[in-house]
C-alpha cells in the first residue's frame, strides 16, 4: 500500500514539477494570436463541432455490448470453481453467438450507405 | 525474498515504476527513430551525441519541449487543458501498479491483478477523448472521433485475448500465471492469443498501420495538435507509456514472466522479454502504411474477432483436456 | 546562487533548442522539392535533430522555401506568430533573400521584411548541403548566444 | 500472413545494410567538375565587355569603378539564379564557377563587390566525396 502511494506521489510530483520547470524558466511572450486556435497557420474559421457521419457508429453500439458480455464471462472465469466444464461450455456458446453476430450484420455495419 | 531491500520500493520507483516509465520514454523513441533510420538507409539522430550514436536526442527534444513557451490558447478552459495530459500520462502509467516484474518486485500483489491491469488499460481511452474534447480544435475533434472507433475496434480483441489466457492459467494473479507458465509459455500453448494481442498492441498504442488518430497528412497531430512544451511530452508521450505497460503485461501473460530467474535476475529477464513486444512496434513504423478508419475497423471486427474467438476456444480445449 | 541556477538552465535549454530544430510544413515555393530531399534518405537532417513536425505549437524553425508573394507573406507571418518562443527562420533561395529572378515584382516580399531571418542561403535552389550548412550556422547561433 | 512476414524480413535486410547517407560535414557528394557553384572573377581576364550584365536573367550583375580604373562585376546573391550563363557569355573566360555551392550568409548584405569575387577567396571545401 505505501509502494502505491510512493508510486503516485513521485510520479505525479515528477509529472508536475516539469511543468512548473516550464513555468518558471522558459521564455513567455504572449501575444493574442499565439492563442488563437491552431488552424494550420491561418485564423481560425467556422464553429469546431461538426456534424458526424454516423456510417461506423454500429461498430460502438456492438462494442458496448460485447464488451459487457466478455467482461462478465472474465469475471466467471476469475471467481468459478476449479473445474466447471459448463461454465466453459457457456463461454464457448456466448462467444459463438457474438461471432455469429457479428458475420450475420457485417456487411451491413460495413455497408456506409445504411448508416449515413 | 531474497532482495537488498524492499521489492516493492524496486518496483515503486525503478523497475516498472517510474524510473523505468521515464526511461522507456527516452530509450524507446531513440531506437524507433533510429530503428525507422537504418530501415530507410539513412543515420538517424546521430550529431547530437556522436559516441552513443544519438542516444542523448531524445533528452535534448525533451529539453528543448520543457524550455520552450507554454501556450494556453484563450478558447479553452486553461485548467483541464494544462491538467488533461497529466492526468492522461498518469493514468496511462498506473496500471503497472499490479504487474509484477519478478518475485517480490510488484505494488500491490492481487490475485485479479492482470486483470485490473487490462480493464485500466482499456479505460484511458476516455482520457485521450476527453482530451481532444478540451482542446476544443477541427483536427482534435476528427482525432478524438477516430480514437472512439479505433477503440472500439481493439478493445474487445484485447479483452478476449487476456480472457483465453486467464481461462488458460485459470487465475490472474501474476504469481499464479507465471507459475502456470513454468513448463511451456502462454505464447507456444496458445499462439493465436498472442497473435492476436500483438496486432490489439499495435492498435491500442496507434502505432503504424493503426495510426489513424494523429495522421500526419490528414488531421494535423490528431488529438495531440494543440500541445506544445511540457504538455506535449505527456500528451504524446502517453502512447509510449502504454506500449510499455502492454509490452510488460504480455511479458507476464505470454512469455513467461521473469522465468527461469527470480530475484533481480528476474528484472533483467522480463526486460528482455518485453523486446519481443516493442522492437516489433517500433519496426512497423517502417514497413507498412497506413489503414483508412474503416479497413481498420474491419479488421478489428472481422479476422482479428475471429482470431480471438478462436484463442478462446483453443484455451477451453487446452483446459478441458486438462 | 540565482544567476548560476539561471545560467545553467539557460544553457541547457539552448543545448536542448540547438539540437532539435522542428519545422513544421511551410511550403511557400518550389524549393519545397529540395525540403524533401533534405530530410530524406540522403542527406537526412535527423543526424542534427531535424525532425518535420505537423503543428506550431511545437516547432520553432521555419525554413521559408522560395519565393513569398503577398498573399503567402499574411501566412507566412501569422504561422511566426504562432509558434511558441525560442524560433529560428531560414531564408531559402534567391527569392525568399531578395526576389531572384521576381526581384523588384509587385507581389513578392523578401523574407526579411516578413519576419527576422537567422540564415541565408543562396541558390536557386540552393543545394540540400547548403541549406545544412545553414542549419549548421543556426545551431551555432543558437550554441553562441548569450543570456 | 505470409506477405506480413516478407515484409518483416524485408525490413530487418535493410536494417542491417550500410546507410546510403551523405554524412555532410565530413563527405560532400559528388556533383562532377562542372557544377554550377559560386561564380568567382578573375581581374586579370576581365576585359570588361559587359556581357555578364547583359545577358543576366536576374540581372544579378551590377559593374563597378574599381581603383584600378577599370570596370568590374559584382554579383548580387539574392538575385543571382545560378544559371551559368554569364559564364558561358563571358569570351575571355574570366568568369568561372568553383566547385563551392554551399553559399550561406548569416546577415542581409549578399552584395559581392568585384574585389570580393577573388579565385583565391574560395576555398575548396574540406572533406572526402561520397559514394553516389
Amino acid at each position: 500500500m505505501v509502494a502505491i502511494l510512493i508510486f503516485v506521489v513521485v510520479f505525479l510530483g515528477a509529472l508536475v514539477a516539469l511543468v512548473v520547470v516550464t513555468f518558471l524558466f522558459a521564455p513567455r511572450r504572449p501575444s493574442e494570436i499565439k492563442e488563437r486556435r491552431f488552424e494550420s497557420g491561418g485564423p481560425p474559421y467556422g464553429p469546431v463541432q461538426r456534424r458526424l457521419l454516423m456510417q461506423y457508429f454500429g461498430y460502438i453500439y456492438l462494442v458496448t455490448v460485447v464488451e459487457a458480455a466478455v467482461g462478465l464471462a472474465l469475471v466467471a472465469v476469475l471467481t468459478a470453481q476449479p473445474s466447471a466444464p459448463m461454465l466453459y461450455l457457456a463461454i464457448a456458446l456466448l462467444l459463438a453467438a457474438v461471432l455469429i453476430v457479428v458475420l450475420r450484420y457485417f456487411k451491413v455495419l460495413n455497408d456506409i450507405r445504411r448508416w449515413s | 525474498m531474497d532482495l537488498p531491500f524492499s521489492g516493492d520500493l524496486i518496483a515503486a520507483l525503478v523497475f516498472p515504476g517510474v524510473l523505468g516509465i521515464f526511461g522507456f520514454l527516452v530509450v524507446a523513441i531513440w531506437l524507433e527513430r533510429k530503428l525507422v533510420a537504418r530501415v530507410q538507409w539513412r543515420y538517424g539522430p546521430l550529431y547530437v551525441s556522436k559516441p552513443l550514436g544519438g542516444l542523448l536526442q531524445p533528452v535534448a527534444d525533451l529539453l528543448k519541449l520543457v524550455f520552450s513557451e507554454l501556450v494556453l490558447p484563450r478558447h479553452t478552459n486553461r485548467l483541464f487543458f494544462a491538467a488533461a495530459p497529466i492526468l492522461l500520462f498518469f493514468a496511462e502509467g498506473l496500471p503497472v501498479v499490479f504487474i509484477a516484474a519478478a518475485p517480490g518486485v510488484v505494488m500491490a500483489p492481487h490475485p485479479y491483478g492482470l486483470a485490473i491491469a487490462v480493464v485500466l488499460v482499456l479505460l484511458v481511452a476516455v482520457l485521450v477523448v476527453a482530451m481532444a474534447w478540451t482542446e476544443a480544435d477541427k483536427f482534435t475533434y476528427v482525432g478524438a472521433v477516430r480514437e472512439i472507433l479505433l477503440t472500439a475496434a481493439y478493445e474487445v480483441p484485447l479483452l478476449l485475448a487476456a480472457l483465453a489466457m486467464f481461462i488458460l492459467y485459470g487465475t490472474a494473479d501474476p504469481y499464479g500465471v507465471v507459475e502456470a507458465q513454468s513448463n511451456l509459455w502462454g505464447a507456444v500453448l496458445n499462439p493465436l492469443a498472442f497473435v492476436a494481442y500483438l496486432v490489439a498492441l499495435l492498435m491500442a498504442t496507434t502505432r503504424f498501420p493503426f495510426e489513424i488518430p494523429e495522421a500526419e497528412p490528414e488531421v494535423v497531430l490528431g488529438p495531440y495538435t494543440e500541445y506544445g512544451s511540457t504538455l506535449f511530452i505527456y500528451a504524446f508521450g502517453a502512447n509510449y507509456v502504454k506500449l510499455y505497460v502492454l509490452a510488460l503485461l504480455g511479458s507476464v501473460l505470454f512469455l513467461g514472466g521473469w522465468l527461469p530467474a527470480g530475484g533481480l535476475a528476474g528484472v533483467f529477464i522480463t526486460l528482455v522479454k518485453m523486446l519481443v513486444f516493442v522492437l516489433p512496434a517500433m519496426l512497423v513504423r517502417a514497413i507498412y502504411p497506413r489503414y483508412r478508419i474503416d479497413q481498420a475497423l474491419r479488421i478489428g471486427w472481422g479476422k482479428l474477432l475471429a482470431l480471438s474467438v478462436a484463442a478462446v476456444a483453443l484455451s477451453l480445449v487446452w483446459r478441458l483436456l486438462r | 546562487m540565482k544567476t548560476l541556477v539561471s545560467q545553467a538552465v539557460a544553457r541547457l535549454a539552448r543545448w536542448g533548442t540547438k539540437w532539435s530544430l522542428w519545422p513544421p510544413h511551410l511550403v511557400t515555393a518550389c524549393c519545397g522539392v529540395e525540403i524533401g530531399h533534405i530530410f530524406g534518405s540522403v542527406y537526412d537532417a535527423e543526424r542534427f535533430g531535424m525532425l518535420p513536425m505537423g503543428s506550431l505549437r511545437q516547432s520553432n524553425i521555419i525554413i521559408i522555401e522560395g519565393t513569398i508573394t503577398l498573399k503567402m507573406a499574411k501566412f507566412v507571418k501569422y504561422v511566426y506568430e504562432q509558434m511558441p518562443e525560442p524560433k529560428y527562420v531560414i531564408a531559402m533561395g534567391a527569392c525568399a533573400i531578395k526576389g531572384g529572378v521576381f526581384y523588384g515584382s509587385y507581389h513578392m516580399v523578401p523574407a526579411s521584411k516578413v519576419v527576422p531571418v537567422h540564415a541565408y542561403v543562396s541558390g536557386c535552389p540552393p543545394t540540400p548541403e547548403a541549406v545544412l550548412k545553414a542549419v549548421s550556422k543556426v545551431q551555432e547561433q543558437i550554441g553562441h548566444a548569450e543570456n | 500472413m505470409i506477405i506480413h512476414l516478407k515484409l518483416f524480413a524485408t525490413a530487418v535486410k535493410q536494417l542491417l545494410q550500410q546507410p546510403l547517407t551523405v554524412r555532410w560535414p565530413e563527405e560532400r557528394r559528388d556533383y562532377g567538375d562542372r557544377v554550377r557553384g559560386f561564380i568567382v572573377n578573375d581581374r586579370s581576364k576581365c576585359i570588361s565587355c559587359q556581357l555578364c550584365e547583359a545577358v543576366c536573367p536576374a540581372k544579378a550583375i551590377k559593374f563597378h569603378l574599381e581603383a584600378d580604373g577599370r570596370r568590374y562585376p559584382g554579383i548580387d546573391w539574392g538575385r543571382c539564379i545560378l544559371c551559368g550563363y554569364c559564364v558561358d557569355a563571358c569570351p575571355t573566360g574570366s568568369l568561372q564557377h568553383v566547385n563551392n555551392t554551399e553559399i550561406v550568409w548569416t546577415d542581409l548584405d549578399v552584395y559581392k563587390k568585384p574585389s570580393e569575387m577573388d579565385p583565391d577567396d574560395a576555398a575548396p571545401l574540406p572533406g572526402t566525396k561520397s559514394l553516389i
